[in-house]
């Protein structure tokens, strides 16, 4: 099992979800975070105090999947996602040693 | 802010000094037309021959009647006039704010108080002398061009002869009026324009558009509609029919926002939709009660019928959502309110109170169409649904105003009252409104197009218009 | 809205045409007393023989005084009306909606919409009949259903013999005051009860509970309460201790929010409630000054005596919980606020400035264990407090009403007022009040949970009202 | 407040009994000055000879002109009592509560509301008394402590001869006078003050700072800048200058927040701010067109002042940043409300519309700097600009008042006005407002320091006063 | 050492840092999440603007642990979160390489 | 690579951000949360209603470093991070098997 953790834009969330949903992936966890890369920020002025605000809006989505599945799902995430301009984020793979449905206690790729 | 029904219509206004501005012919007839320039926003649409003569203090006018300046009125105007101030900051841009998506809230917010400030400011440029400083059938003059002539002892006729307010608080009150109905408009292409569009084309319309109709319906004893008997007594064609109009225009030149029927465009803050709404409420009654210039109990009637048809209007919506999807929503509640409020608008002083109930009952459920089954039909991104809300509950209202106004159905109507007839003048009313802000709409957002553009690049829309055009952020925790 | 003490208590009122409708006999009596109808509510409880007679222009009624009515009156009464409404929305609705977490926020507005716009409308259908036009001790007749005969020229009485007020403008006032009692209730059972059970709910408690008490108090002479002599000028009894019993009632039988007591239930938005909070205090002068229905120095007390009150509250409120807790808070500050209001309400017209500071400190100090002690040895979950406040507080300001209004204490009852004598009367308005608003709220929830049931199912109440009741989430990114 | 230039100046007062008060010396004069205490709050400055004397019903002066309470003026006045609670809870607490940071908001609007409270208990305690009962040129006298004579049947005179208010309606117009000022101190030192050294300066600047520059402004006819013939309306000068001076004290005495200038401190929500602004712009037609204390032209002049002086800054305000930064934002449109709104207070009555505009206008434009290019000067963090908005427009709006006055400008002073002598008048009340309040404010934050010292602990800055100092927190989702 | 991360129902977050804490879990970082997955949504209303959301609020604990702690933590989880209905989450384990305590340095077993 | 999670003050987000700028860290992506451990939190009133809230407002960083830059990273944050107070977060550090640039479909340390 591998655990995707993709940074995306907002907006395309949607079109994310339903590509992997395609391919297979049944479940998804989604945090609003703010990210800090290579895309320029903007600039806020309020009153005399000015800030140049580099954390963009993004959001992370974070997949179990099977082994089976990493590929498909990996390329579903970047086709949706893309829009070919700088800031459209990242995918990162990481092993997962151990998957637990709550209710039910089933173990591993039976618990995704 | 309109038709003097309180006598019996027809009658001789013998003692009236209006009879001699209403009667007199040729060039004594224009000379006093000036002189009763402010009388004549004093009056609806109602008979000419009911005109009440303004008398300035500085009027070289003939014999007139003392004119008496009652401080109720004046307390219960200038207070009105601050309703209406309240209905557009912060209740209108609350509404319209909440509604939107939250990266895009202080533009829609940045909207309602620039277009009322810079409206507001015009008015008193040129804008009240081209509604009421005399003129025909179609627009006034330039006599009181940056309120030439005003002062703290000229005068405004009420309804009532013999009965004034100073000008300034007529000045003042229908300020607010053109203000807030400037900005009703933007509610139809928000989340996507440019600011610099809002303002031009908001100056367009208000100097084509909206002081036009505003003469035609409310300038006594000349104005085109005002001559037919239209019912308009505190601004549903003037105001809300007028504005509609231009939305819906808006609405289809400026386009449909990024992702619009395939992202969810969720209201950000129905709290602030909800607290506009009911500052909405509050102030209506300025806007309503107010516009029967004096306090008395035409102001009652008035301000109870805009109570009433807004309980109904907004049970009513409630109702249809109850029945129609199981749930009825606050959203729901809350559009049904200024569903009410809007068709009650032109019909609070003519109807009794069980023809508001009516007239709020109705246009709570047809709004309720207006938002969806219109808007599908008309496939347009009225964002926040101005035409389904303030168009179509206006177009009820000003024809239900035909009909309750009956004294059959318990409105205050002339006994040889003919809902057919009324209707008929009500749907004139109507239709000149559309025909004509929808023309000028047109031609101004053509102009606007092509001096400054009308949208934002699709980049800046998605990031939101907040930072892009405002250079800022609504919300930080 | 009450008691008239401007005048020395038990002097005889010989020009006041009030005393022939007091004291005319038999049929006589009876025939006056349908007459009458519209100025009882103008009274509070005040004795009898000092009523002043309503006098419609179309009343068949003897040699009557002439009646005067003053646009200031007009101005001011409409103004005050319309506070009302910005007490309860938004006021009322951002108070509570504040106080709730934000999956149920938008319930609590709809509640408090809803059940306003439902009760305005009985309020013209059946209320403003049953609790002003005539009757006996308990209630009155149906003889102005709908509205009937209440008209542009029929006038209201006020405290003044020969000054009237619109019928209209009474009619509207007190469906406002109608309005937001229902309103209040729904705090105390908010984020659990079903919508449907809401409204049904209050439209039973409306008619069985709110119209014979505001009868009992209000309807001059012979509403029970009215007759005994007890003072509520603004409406403690009929509004805040009547809602507070209900609430308490409702609190019980609804039952505990899952949760309660083991997961952390805290406000999701305290800036909301203290907005909310503020608007009480704007709206609420209209509430108190307005029930003197003239704009005279009578108001102005009133007027000093609300604003005075509810600071001494506030600092109350927020000492008790600086000294006890060791940091005062926002939402101390915000209840304090309401407390000292409730309790001002009933004493706002008779109690000198002092006394009205000493109330509203009283009452803060009361309120602070209204909301802790008294809660728990209650073990109900009230979830915004409504009895701690608006029950305890009223039943607090009822009750100071009968010692503050002594002249020794800077008050402005009669020269021989016995504070012993009073109090004993207010109490007994009080356990009245609390007596016959908890019978008709048990009674009124059994027939509700019978025919619609009570509570959501527990999973609807974890995921929250707004979404499972209302289909919409408030607040969205 | 203030100046009764509706005559023409020089004139002598031949019928009003102001000529005796006014003119009679010795000890005639002096017992005739504490029978017009009440009048005194009724003039600005002008000049003494206009003065027009209260006439109490108690008082045992001489023959006396009899005196009108006219209803609409009461009703006017309550409204704009109201208004100004409006403007300071909800306002004035929302508008600076958006601006701070999210873990502050609580502490700010508890802020505004324990300040308001107290002062207010202050006032009808010794404030009235000290202000308005009596005295020289610097200060009352303790003649009406606790109201102490203070009546139902009290009057306050107004500008004109022969119309009063009753005195229960001038106390609390006033008093929501102190209690605002009093309220926008504390937005310079937000988010780091210890809430008792909060409350403790606000009782000290009250006492000695509010109450000798009210007396000096506003105390007719041996009020030191009333006697001196300075124009302040409506409040500049005893309000805004006032205010500001002692919240530039405050800010440096308090010192930088923690991070400032190293870490973004951005307003939490802006759309907060703007809601406060905006009701803060309705609240103000009571500030302003109630200081006229009648419903007459006059009102209706300073209400349409207030109302374009505010529209032309908010558009000036957004235009200077749309040129200098390329964005006009919301928060710039809703400071400019602010900016014009202080700034036409002095000028509100004697100016006219046009003179209105451009005093908003400039007030506009010059505020920008004062919360940039100034406040870098000033290297001072006055975290809500209350010196940059309030005391800089105070200025701007006190000295313009003395230029658009004259009538050649469209204002309406008297014929002989020199625009030169009257601006130097108007900097003299503008510096010594500034030296009085400044000496105070020091002195009084020394004592405070004392006392219970002024700033939270740096830990307790970081995790917010709304935990550390309140005890709780203001959203939760 | 082991990182745990947990996806709960947010009204559960009370019981599952008691369990935690009685098994010896010292530290818990807590986030705000939505989930998808096979627990139906919910459909939403605007005016004409109909929305199905399926994208439902959880909680995401996140703990570091011994590796003596893993078994306990992880039953403890189960036990306290567990409603025994569709979308009561899942438990995700991964290695984790080092840990540091910024206050002190200290590292890893020591550090948690 | 490695991916490195680091739980911090939210005032000290700037601070870190810079220090990890200089030592080369290209991006990051930030994620407020709730913290729970040693440090106290507080009590809160509302009315009646007392609650001890032990869940402290923080900031969860990660970044995924190539591994040669992984002492300097953590250095860098350590020192940024630290006041000696009690709750100055902790950073884990986990093996990162894949990274993906979305825009490009860059691999692994080209992505970061
Ligand atoms: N090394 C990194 N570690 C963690 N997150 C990163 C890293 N680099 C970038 N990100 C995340 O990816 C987002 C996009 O990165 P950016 O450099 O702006 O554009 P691009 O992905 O097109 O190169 C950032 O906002 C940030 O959230
Ligand atoms: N494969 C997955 N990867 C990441 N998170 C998941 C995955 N599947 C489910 N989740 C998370 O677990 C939550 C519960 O899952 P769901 O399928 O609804 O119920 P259950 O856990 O009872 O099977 C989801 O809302 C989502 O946040
Ligand atoms: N075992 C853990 N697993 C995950 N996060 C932890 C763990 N222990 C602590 N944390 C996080 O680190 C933060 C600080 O920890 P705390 O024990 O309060 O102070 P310190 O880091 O100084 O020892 C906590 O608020 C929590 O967010």
């Amino acid at each position: 099992m591998k655990l995707i953790t993709a940074i995306i834009r907002p907006f395309k969330l949607d079109e994310v979800r339903e590509a992997l949903s395609e391919v297979g992936v049944s479940g998804i966890t989604v945090t609003e975070v703010k990210g800090f890369g290579r895309q320029k920020g903007h600039t806020e002025l309020y009153r005399g105090a000015e800030y140049v605000v580099d954390f963009l809006p993004k959001l992370k989505l974070e997949c179990a999947v099977p082994d089976a599945l990493l590929e498909a799902a990996l390329e579903a995430i970047q086709l949706a996602a893309r829009t070919d301009k700088v800031g459209d984020g990242k995918i990162f793979v990481q092993a997962l040693d151990q998957a637990i449905r709550i209710r039910t206690g089933e173990l591993d790729e039976d618990a995704l | 802010m309109n038709v003097c029904i309180d006598e019996p219509r027809g009658q001789a206004p013998t003692a009236a000094p209006a009879t001699v501005a209403g009667r007199a012919g040729g060039a004594t007839r224009h000379a006093l037309r000036v002189a009763v320039a402010v009388a004549a926003l004093a009056f609806g649409a109602a008979h000419a021959q009911e005109a009440v003569a303004v008398l300035e203090t500085a009027a070289e006018a003939a014999p007139a009647v003392e004119q008496v300046v009652d401080k109720g009125d004046v307390a219960w105007m200038l207070t009105s006039t601050l309703l209406v101030l309240l209905m557009t900051v912060p209740g209108l841009a609350l509404f319209y704010g909440g509604l939107v998506r939250s990266k895009n809230v202080l533009s829609v917010l940045m909207q309602v108080l620039a277009v009322f400030s810079m409206i507001v400011l015009l008015w008193v440029a040129y804008g009240y002398s081209l509604a009421f400083a005399g003129g025909g059938a179609f627009i006034g003059t330039f006599d009181k061009l940056f309120l030439a002539g005003v002062s703290k002892d000229s005068l405004a006729a009420t309804f009532t002869a013999g009965v004034s307010l100073p000008e300034y608080v007529f000045v003042a009150f229908q300020s607010t009026f053109a203000g807030i109905t400037g900005a009703l408009i933007v509610g139809a292409f928000a989340e996507r324009i440019k600011f610099r569009a809002v303002l031009l084309f908001s100056a367009l319309w208000f100097t084509f558009a909206y002081l036009p109709i505003a003469h035609m319906v409310w300038y006594a004893p000349d104005g085109w509609l005002f001559a037919k008997g239209a019912i308009d007594f505190a601004g549903g064609t003037v105001v809300h029919i007028n504005a509609g109009v231009a939305a819906l225009v808006g609405a289809y030149l400026v386009g449909k926002r990024v992702g619009y029927g395939r992202e969810a465009i969720k209201p950000h803050n129905v709290t602030f939709t909800m607290i506009g709404a009911s500052l909405l409420w509050v102030g209506w009654f300025g806007f309503n009660a107010g516009s029967n210039l004096e306090a008395t109990s035409g102001a009652a009637l008035a301000f109870l019928n805009t109570l009433l048809a807004t309980a109904a209007a907004a049970l009513a919506w409630s109702l249809v959502e109850a029945v129609i999807k199981g749930k009825p929503s606050m959203l729901g509640g809350a559009s049904g309110v200024v569903a009410g409020l809007v068709a009650i608008t032109p019909a609070c002083g003519t109807v009794g109170p069980l023809g508001a109930i009516a007239i709020g009952a109705i246009a709570g459920v047809l709004c309720v169409w207006g938002v969806t089954g219109l808007k599908r039909l008309l496939r347009v991104d009225d964002s926040l649904d101005v035409f389904g809300v303030h168009g179509l509950g206006g177009i009820v209202g000003a024809l239900l105003t035909g009909v309750f106004t009956a004294p059959a159905l318990g409105g205050f109507g002339a006994e040889d009252f003919s809902i057919a007839k009324q209707v008929g003048v009500q749907a004139l009313g109507v239709g000149v409104t559309i025909v004509w802000s929808g023309v000028v709409s047109l031609l101004a957002f053509a102009i606007v197009k092509a001096v400054v553009g009308l949208r934002v690049p699709e980049e800046a829309e998605r990031e939101g218009l907040d930072i892009t055009s405002h250079g800022e952020a609504a919300y930080e925790n």
